[in-house]
């Protein structure tokens, strides 16, 4: 058993011709994962590592209707009308690598997809994997190793290093999902937290946030209710970031008074959440917890 | 990007929001002169177009009751930093009096996944005052965003702030043409604080507007980035920007560089945690180049405020051997070594990026404790 | 038994403090409809009639948790929003009476209907009436008596024409829907037919078309595929009127060759429904299937 | 309302658009100057500017291979009436060497109540024609409204019209700006045919905008009618329509009244029925004044076509004796019956009015089937 993504994956690629989509294309089928086409308008007939490629979404679907996941590797003014494509196209869920997408275009296909019951992780995000079994993203692969802990992140190479400090201290991961660090994000904590609470695989979840918004706050408030009862580790960049400052990320910004450090780790550890002042005691801490 | 308060109005006068006359007036031009010639009369407000946050307060918004009143605080607000900023521009509006200060904004809701006005009848302080001293006055409102803001829910909001009859009406018009204007600019934030009720209508007093970076592509008559002119950023921020690199400056002594923003928050954090204060924020990304890592190193090589600096690089998508060429180009570019360096690299080539480090006869940790005690008793 | 409207109906009239809202909710009140409240923006706190008036469908439902359809009196700038207030106030039967609405607002309003489970009548229609038990419209209720046939109609005054000749000829009807004359409304044939269908005390319908768009030849495929399985009876309007001309109604048009009397007459006849060459000849077909 | 050739283009260049390099002649101003002036060489395309159907058919476009041409075809169009209408305007345009005839439009799907688009392979004939030469060739692809035409939609409607490469960018752009010139506008129909595919380029060599009358208050910019000018409208239709009637001219010689719009068709009908056949469409509405009666009547009395007039009137709203009075009063100010009248009048306060009528010394029928016949022996 994984989270949102098992065996049963079968991967478009959107934008498979781009350097950044061919890339990870070939680094994905070397991790295992069944990609079956991918989709470049204009590129149609073409072959990327072996997958072929398609103009329209609706063509890679006739030909590999067993197609139930799309990555997306679109540049920022063309992935939304990439993602409505993927949503329309039946994908059930959508991986949104793409960058820099307006947050009122985000907002607007994040609401579309909710309601045709597409899952979208991202924008701005390294994807989920599954270890051992399939990557849908841009994670480097051999960071992480089945195992009983999920993680849920807002951050990437934070998560690569969490994920390497795991499975060195031998503590491999069920799912390790990258939501994005923009401000609008198709799956969020909470939401993450509803599949990893059913999933049996996962024993624990390690919990990779930030400062900006709410997000944090709310999955301590999930917790407190007890609609999330596995033992949680978390962990909070951005402690010494000063207020009104955008840090890297777009969504990493203290304003109005919201969405500071201090606020989230005081809500986490009300909700009985194991805060670890860095990351690489993340490992001993979720020992504790196992 | 912040947009200054005349352009914040002149958007929503275009869609047919009524507001204060006024005239802008440049360094160098005639207050006087130009206010006449605009057709106002005393008292006017002279107001600094400056875009740093708490203008009023710091004084760069004065209230003129003669001609000699204008000129004179022309002259003052032109000469005088504004938290350190020079206004280019003042705007110089009629005085209008008024019965009551509203607040009405919209914002993005991030849980929520929606535009929400948020509104109050206690305008004149700012959103964080309302909200610790009135938190019940704030009305909140969810708009559907392929919908749009409906007018019953414009007077449902009206009505909770206390408005009836023609001020109702007018504040509801008021609120469409904002929402307009939030969707149509790709704002961040649209708001008016304080929006005045005049008689049966509602003039905003003040404006602002913060667009959307990444949508200011569809924008290209706002695109003039203005960093210098925004209060927002520092001088070596500015700096950073204008050759491409994601930097916030900080006031320690230990300068960062990090890869992904999270990593790089962290490696701050870590020098906190270890008695360290760091100098900046500096994030090359993922999958950066060995030329942007050269650059960045460079960069903090100069910048004062870092008198040592600490790299700190999980490889991903991001290659150590990458990283590794870049700063040994700097390195050599400068000749010498003229700050400490202390240097982290783990994951994809890592082991490659170390040995040419090595070649070139510097160090590079694998943990990042080990690095961090380094660069703090250095 | 009825269609849509019964003696459960929970009326709240919108836009009630203007000339014909206050007109009609009189006659609608005369004729037993549960009148609970009325809406006009700016005179809550008013009574017309004897009902109380509230500034906002909010405060009027919070009043009057028991009000499920309201019907809307509103000027055609301002009824669109009427309709979402309504809508979003849980109403879940609207009439649109307003002529004149925007094409593209009213596509809009009526999918958004569809979506939160609202049904709209109209706009551009003289409403609905069960007789003997409500009228949620302007039709002259002393037209209407209760009985077996249902009536559903593009047009208001050819209507009351057909229903007073039927009463005449003592044919009762169960309930009677104007769907209104504009190009988009809320309620299309076929779907008003779902109902009727479902009606035990409906034993034939009527249904009464025009020239222009194709509602007509839908509802007779409809038939013809066995969903819809009562007698039926028809008229069209507009068998003389020349191509591309709009007849009074925005509806009314034969445009790019479609929506002509000829092939709306063939469709119906082909499904085996009795078209009638004049309203006056109804009662006589009707009594022939009943 | 429909709009002209060059306004419908005109929206379309502004949202990005490439459309055929032309110039706007008015009768009066010399035509070889002005196009002179805006740069353009013949061969050119010389279009009068007339809103009836089939312009091109009817000798409404000239091609001109010569400034002599030129000359001599905007004499000839400016003085020779296309079905009926003079051009006030001429557009010439450069004439533009193609590959092909594509058609693309967009209008409202009264069924799937959404936008939908049609487009073809075989532009240049008409819609009606291509449904009956190349049905299969028609693609269609309806629009949420609320979501809009998106991207990956256009492109492939563009491909299953057979375009590729650039050629499927520049369609899908095309159709996209047609989109929003579609909602900008409140049309019902947005169409270019032919669409001209030249080299990788669609340019549209015509367009088509239909704006729905009952959006023009939204469109100031547009409001001003042009009956006269449409050619949708005969004289007394025209007239008409100036004073608020309802009316449509037929070719018999019965005229028809009635309240409601199906109502008064099928009075047209039971006129066509009983062997007679209407000389016009004229709905009074629901709920007309005396007044609007009294208009209505005199006008049918001046209309020519009309030899004799039948009245049905089945009250709701509309009330019987405001009817009758209606009906009295135009007799009054006319002094006599100028043509003979039949009226049938039932429903509310039918009775009423048939006293008032009586009392005027005119008979009224309840039955609308023994009026008819009436009408027709007449």
């Amino acid at each position: 058993m994984a989270v949102l993504l098992d065996e049963n994956a079968r991967v478009i690629v959107q934008g498979i011709t781009g350097r950044e989509g061919s890339f990870h294309t070939k680094l994905m089928l070397e991790y295992g994962t069944k990609i079956v086409a991918g989709v470049t308008p204009g590129k149609g007939g073409m072959e990327v590592h072996g997958v072929p490629v398609y103009d329209t979404m609706k063509e890679a679907v006739e030909a590999h209707p067993e197609a139930n996941t799309s990555i997306i590797f679109v540049p920022a003014r063309f992935a939304p009308d990439a993602v409505y494509e993927a949503v329309d196209a039946g994908m059930k869920l959508v991986v949104v690598i793409t960058e820099h997408i307006p947050v009122h275009e985000t907002m607007k296909f994040v609401n579309y997809a909710k309601q045709k019951g597409t899952i979208i992780i991202g924008p701005n995000c390294p994807g989920i994997i599954t270890p051992g079994v399939a990557k849908v993203g841009i994670m480097p692969g051999s960071t992480f190793t089945p195992g009983p802990v999920g993680i849920v992140s807002r951050s990437g190479t934070l998560t690569y290093e969490i994920g390497y400090a795991l499975t060195k201290a031998g503590i491999g991961q069920s799912t390790v999902i990258g939501i994005g660090g923009d401000p609008i994000v198709g799956l969020t904590f909470t939401e993450a937290m509803e599949y990893f609470e059913k999933d049996p695989q996962t024993k624990a979840l390690v919990l990779v946030g930030e400062i900006g918004g709410d997000m944090e706050e709310r999955a301590a408030k999930m917790i407190e209710e007890g609609k999330f009862t596995k033992p949680v580790v978390a962990f909070i960049a951005g402690r010494t970031a000063p207020p009104g400052k955008r840090m890297g990320h777009a969504g990493a910004i203290i304003m109005m008074g919201t969405g500071t450090y201090q606020g989230k780790v005081e809500a986490l550890r009300k909700a009985g959440v194991k805060v670890a002042e860095t990351p690489f005691q993340i490992p001993s801490l979720v020992k504790e917890v196992l | 990007m912040k947009l200054f308060e005349y352009e914040a109005k002149k958007i929503l006068a275009d869609k047919g929001v009524k507001i204060p006359r006024g005239v802008l007036v440049a360094k160098g031009e005639d207050p006087v002169a130009k206010a006449k010639e605009a057709g106002l009369e005393p008292p006017v407000v002279v107001k600094a177009q400056v875009l740093v946050a708490g203008r009023g307060k710091a004084g760069g918004i004065k209230m003129a009751k003669t001609w000699e009143e204008v000129a004179k605080y022309a002259e003052e607000l032109f000469n005088k930093p504004i938290k350190g900023i020079v206004p280019k521009l003042l705007l110089i509006e009629e005085a209008i009096p008024h019965e009551a200060e509203l607040y009405a904004a919209i914002v993005i809701d991030r849980s929520a996944r929606k535009p929400v006005i948020l509104a109050s009848q206690y305008g004149g302080m700012d959103i964080e005052e309302i909200s610790k001293e009135k938190p019940e006055s704030i009305i909140r409102q969810h708009v559907d965003p392929f919908v749009g803001l409906k007018g019953y829910q414009a007077r449902l909001i009206g009505k909770r702030i206390g408005l009836k009859g023609k001020a109702l009406a007018s504040f509801s018009k008021f609120l469409t043409a904002l929402y307009e204007a939030f969707t149509e600019y790709d704002a961040e934030l649209a708001e008016s604080n304080p929006l005045a009720l005049v008689g049966e209508e509602v003039i905003p007093l003040d404006a602002r507007m913060i667009v959307d970076d990444n949508a200011l592509y569809r924008h290209p008559e706002l695109a003039k980035e203005r960093f210098e002119e925004s209060g927002e950023y520092t001088e070596w921020e500015i700096k950073a920007r204008k050759i491409g690199l994601a930097f916030v400056e900080l006031d320690g002594d230990v300068g960062i560089i990090g890869n992904g923003a999270g990593l790089t928050m962290t490696t701050m954090d870590l020098v906190y945690e270890y008695g360290g204060k760091p100098a900046n924020f500096l994030d090359i990304g993922g999958g950066a180049s060995a030329e942007l890592v050269k650059t960045a190193v460079s960069f903090l090589m100069e910048y004062p405020k870092a008198k040592k600096v600490f790299i700190n690089i999980f490889g991903g998508i991001t290659r150590g051997d990458e990283v590794a060429r870049g700063i040994v180009k700097a390195l050599q570019e400068l000749g010498q070594l003229p700050k400490p360096i202390v240097i982290r690299l783990a994951g994809t080539k890592a082991e490659e990026g170390r040995k040419i480090l090595e070649e070139a006869g510097i160090e590079a940790y694998t943990d990042p404790i080990e690095a961090v005690k380094r660069v703090i008793e250095l």
